[in-house]
């Protein structure tokens, strides 16, 4: 049983890493750094061999809750409220994105669709393991390897138009 | 046997090792901030909720507070600089 | 002990160790990110009650605060030497 | 079933009335959108109408007069948020 459990994680984290790396790119993280602490993580990035935009993207994700936290708090509040947490949890985003001086589209529509999508998987999958998921997929970004990861964010955010 | 009693306890006690050793001033705020994550984590392992909630809200404001602190003496030791370059004409 | 847990733990202990050993300033930022993820799911799965998960909210909201507190400081460092 | 389709559907409609006489434009007028802080009908005003709608439903429950004023604090925090919060 255990190897249908492990099966069940690895599927919501590829479903959770294609929600917020695809929205986060769509509004412009990659593209220039929002906040002053951005900018110099973006270039210790580049510093130690990376890719200049995807430095930018990991350092905004640092400075403000972007769509990787609307993804993981609305899959938590769904977890334990249902359909309703959801939407809780994209206006308490929408506040901690305007405290941190960012507009604060990407965290909410990001918590709204990943909201939509545990809703149309919950006969398979449930809520529980998409919380395991979305931390899988902050690690293969956030702690495995800076540099590998940032020129793969630089190409996604190439192909799709946005910075260079 | 708990996760998260469990992990809140290494992160406490590698915090408060690294506030010790480490010696740059951002890399004690840094490890200072580890150690309250464990520190939280310990609080709701008991079920206080309402204690961890004031406690993680009062987290960045004693944070900035220390770094203000901070930027205050990288400038004050600066201006100190520059006026002992120029004190030696005193002493000729 | 669930195996969802067990999977979160393994990578908070990982990320404990990594923002210890670490050199550089602005890499343990992203490292302490990665570990407050870990911590508030945790929170959220021990707790089980909304109440749980209003306080992984405040404390995820909160911990992103300080870290953009952080980030800007070593910038302000940097013009200033 | 019906009750909460209908407890959320008065709180959206109220918040768009509401904002449509404080005179919000509908889209950001600044160009490109991703990057305005300017509030407007489509983004944020339905988001925090259906949040606060669903706050007070699980805090005192199921009351048609708290659906009204659910939409009319979002619209209100929607035009204000920028005092609220701010300017950047």
């Amino acid at each position: 049983m255990e190897i249908v459990e492990i099966i069940k994680v690895v599927v919501a984290g590829i479903i959770c890493w294609l929600n917020f790396v695809l929205i986060d790119t769509y509004f412009g993280l990659p593209e220039k750094p929002g906040v002053l602490g951005a900018k110099t993580i973006g270039e210790k990035i580049r510093d130690i061999g990376g890719n200049i935009h995807g430095g930018y993207f990991m350092g905004n994700i640092v400075c403000s809750p972007d769509a990787s936290a609307g993804t993981l708090l609305a899959s938590i509040m769904s977890y334990l409220m249902g359909v309703e947490g959801g939407i809780i949890a994209a206006l308490l985003v929408w506040i901690g994105n305007r405290l941190c001086a960012d507009p604060g589209y990407a965290g909410t529509i990001g918590a709204l669709t990943i909201t939509a999508i545990i809703y149309l998987l919950s006969p398979i999958i449930e809520a529980k393991y998409f919380i395991a998921g979305m931390v899988l997929a902050i690690f293969t970004i956030q702690g495995f390897e800076h540099k590998y990861a940032s020129i793969l964010l630089g190409k996604i955010a190439k192909k799709m138009n946005r910075g260079e | 046997m708990e996760v998260l009693p469990l992990i809140s306890g290494i992160c406490c006690i590698l915090g408060g090792i690294g506030v010790i050793l480490h010696t740059n001033p951002i890399n004690k705020i840094i490890m200072f901030a580890l150690l309250e994550v464990g520190m939280i984590g310990l609080i709701v392992s008991s079920y206080y909720l309402d204690i961890a909630i004031i406690s993680s809200l009062c987290e960045p404001i004693c944070t900035i507070i220390l770094l203000l602190g901070y930027l205050k003496y990288i400038t004050t030791i600066k201006k100190k600089k520059k006026y002992g370059r120029d004190l030696p004409v005193l002493s000729k | 002990m669930d195996i969802v847990e067990i999977i979160i733990g393994v990578i908070a202990l990982l990320m404990a160790i990594r923002i210890f050993l670490t050199r550089s300033r602005a890499r343990k930022l992203l490292y302490l990110c990665c570990l407050s993820f870990c911590i508030s799911a945790l929170i959220a799965l021990y707790v089980d009650s909304p109440m749980g998960g209003i306080v992984a909210i405040t404390y995820f909201v909160c911990s992103t605060l300080s870290s953009n507190a952080i980030a800007y400081t070593i910038e302000q460092a940097k013009d200033i030497e | 079933m019906g009750d909460i389709a209908i407890l959320y559907l008065t709180s959206l409609i109220i918040s768009l009335i509401v904002a449509l006489i404080l005179k919000l434009p509908l889209i950001p007028k600044e160009k490109p959108v991703r990057f305005s802080f300017q509030t407007s009908i489509i983004f944020p005003t339905p988001i925090l109408a259906l949040g606060i709608e669903a706050i007070f439903r699980n805090l005192f429950g199921n009351y048609i007069v708290l659906a009204v004023f659910a939409g009319l604090f979002g619209a209100l925090l929607s035009k204000y948020s920028d005092k609220l919060f701010g300017e950047p």
